[in-house]
């Protein structure tokens, strides 16, 4: 999707104003937020490309004029009526219309330290052959496709080199969307500045960029 | 706001805004359906409130400086080598990390959302998730370097790394000149959050006046 | 600039949506605005490309969020104040601080048939060796100025042929920011489809796009 | 809004929005200065509310169905022969007319800003200037074209034309099946605006009930 959050390269934002001693949080609401991010992925299970896929699709001034709890929020709502986890009328209401369920246990306090310790890894245990290897140019396909993508719209149509092939990982083009985990390497891309940006860019510069198999072909 | 009887914030009892109330209609519609112990919730923001954070990503930084095994180690497989130090898990499921050097200056973005290395260095940044670091470091580094009283020489190859997939990575910082008798822990306390994002180029002891 | 208002291509802003009979203003503001283009423009004379860069300067979420009157409308205000004919503190009080001055005459509805009926050409009637023919194929230049440009992001970099060379015209890069009108040829060129948008297009569709000199090389 | 006097409009005697206040404040600012004569503002409105429209290039394109040779000069130099029907000015200084016949079909659009044939379409309608047109009918202009009513063959050729010059575009559709009875007059009033810009293909006569 070549949407608002597909920032690189951007005009227009102004500076980068970073705050002295910055809290880890700013607002209460912040952390609950945060802290739901876990028991909600667990209660109604979404992986973080459906994650993504929903904060894409905010809309552009939505988006842009939102913070990142704000965008993490709407994602939430969002999945949790998908999945069937809640009514748009229950989070209106402010409380469940229907009894409590029994068949899922929620994440309990004493879990959290091995979870969030551990994680979810995307990587895939699963051998399969890649189409690159270290050293290879490759142009990145000029797809602009409606549906998520991790492919920045900056670098289609550009000419890379593999720098090392991360291995195996979901593909978010189709995870995004319920299609399935598609397995297939990923790799490190490195691109020459001037390549993305043009003479105006210091030749010195590169921009590595992790992209999988299906966003590239062999130059 | 573990208060769930009230559309009031006690501590300064103004009325709760938009947002507040839809965080706490999720968590009450979920705790009622008994999908939510909202101790859990009270548990993951502890942990990134006071556990997870900058000092850690500083360990590994510090380690790496006084240990060379490790640092080969940490270059080759960051996940591993962190793992060592027992940071690891959310946001950090496979690690890599890259070293800047007298003449490579490496920094990391998400141009995409906001991706970010948490057990190294905690939850991201404000400014880091903002939309004029995420549009502009990716193509113009070294303005935005300068803004965060960075200047490299024009001679320094810049390197910026997009957080595209699931890879999060960290920067290695240089470490500065006039350290050779710190300890590791002594050490550990110069190295900063920016730093590790490659938006600071860590200052010698004497300059920053650690050694006291 | 690579900034909100450079749409093409753009996922996520849902569909068109034209209103039935829709009349010619939907406002008596709108109307205000319109009929002081002309007025303001001799006033604090602009050209359209400076007109241009103020709105593309209005900063995204503004711009999304705003009609195109409020652009014009934004757009006058700050070129009154940046030309000097008006101060912010004066747009605010809504009244004139200083003496009526001699030196402007006003356009009057007299002149208001004669110059709509005319307008205003961008043409340059000055002998400059183009660049190109027809025919030609060209490369169009990938830059990311953050000044105003008409060469939209879509096209930078991509394979075009010279359909027509439109004659010598104002260059808008230079012309927005006062740096001269630096006469040129442009031209309309010609993209496939596929090469701007990649294989899901149609092979028979193009897209036409008018290209100045500078943003061309021979391919 | 020819009152300045007071910050209500009396139609309804409501408070003026923010954006109302502002236009009156410049209007009222620069008509103190003796930079705009109101008449002079009302006069524009006028011309764009009354005579200049799509009735106009309508005329263009009866002509260029009835007369060989004056489309021959209109496809050639479109400012010329559309100023031989006493068409022309702001934002149709120069005009490029582009045909549509039974295998290319034309459409217009301005991504950068909302570009416009004025002196023969008058002022564009909403739509055109929305970011949902402006974004997609470039990319993908058969799904644009689709919501329109256009349903094209696909071996029919799409030119998009993207305004981001001063030339200004103009289509001439093509004339429906069925008219060749009707007189230039008659022509002129089954051509629509949105034929002109190339997001509707005219129906024959008899689909229309035109000829009544």
């Amino acid at each position: 999707m070549n949407g608002a959050h597909d920032l690189g390269g951007m005009h227009g934002f102004g500076n980068v104003n970073p705050e002295q001693n910055e809290p880890v949080f700013h607002e209460e609401w912040e952390k609950r937020v945060l802290g739901l991010f876990v028991p909600v992925s667990a209660a109604g299970p979404f992986c973080v490309d459906e994650f993504r896929a929903r904060i894409e699709r905010m809309g552009a001034t939505n988006y842009l004029s939102t913070s990142y709890y704000e965008h993490w929020l709407h994602a939430f709502e969002t999945l949790a009526v998908e999945k069937g986890v809640v009514t748009k009328e229950e989070l209106k209401a402010g409380k469940s219309f229907t009894p409590r369920g029994e068949s899922m246990p929620p994440v309990l306090a004493k879990d959290v330290p091995y979870i969030s310790s551990h994680g979810s890894s995307a990587r895939i245990d699963k051998a399969i052959t890649p189409k690159f290897k270290a050293g290879n140019l490759v142009m990145v396909n000029n797809n602009h496709p409606e549906h998520h993508t991790r492919c920045p719209r900056y670098a289609r149509d550009k000419l890379g080199s593999i720098e090392k092939d991360n291995g195996v990982f979901v593909f978010p083009d189709t995870a995004a969307h319920g299609q399935g985990d598609s397995p297939q390497h990923c790799y490190s891309v490195r691109f020459d500045a001037q390549e993305l940006w043009g003479s105006e860019a210091s030749e010195k510069d590169s921009v590595y960029i992790d992209l999988w198999d299906d966003y590239l072909t062999l130059a | 706001m573990s208060d769930h009887d009230h559309n009031h914030d006690h501590a300064n009892s103004r009325p709760l805004t938009d947002v507040e109330l839809r965080v706490k209609a999720l968590e009450q519609v979920l705790t009622e359906k008994g999908l939510v112990d909202p101790s859990a919730v009270d548990a993951l923001i502890e942990t990134y409130e006071t556990k997870v954070g900058p000092h850690n990503g500083a360990q590994v930084v510090a380690r790496a400086w006084t240990d060379p095994e490790y640092k080969k180690r940490l270059l080759i497989n960051g996940t591993e080598a962190i793992a060592e130090l027992g940071y690891s898990g959310i946001q950090g499921e496979d690690m890599v990390v890259v070293e800047n050097t007298s003449n490579i200056h490496n920094v990391l973005v998400c141009t995409l959302c906001s991706c970010y290395p948490w057990p190294t260095l905690g939850l991201p940044p404000v400014w880091y998730k903002s939309a004029p670091y995420r549009s502009r470091v990716v193509s113009q580094p070294r303005e935005v370097l300068k803004e965060f009283g960075v200047e490299l020489d024009k001679n320094t190859e810049v390197r910026v790394w997009d957080s595209t997939a699931e890879l999060r990575y960290m920067v290695l910082p240089e470490r500065p000149q006039g350290t050779e008798l710190l300890s590791e822990n002594e050490l550990s306390s110069l190295v900063t959050r920016d730093s590790m994002i490659g938006v600071e180029v860590l200052k010698t002891a004497e300059s920053q006046g650690v050694s006291e």
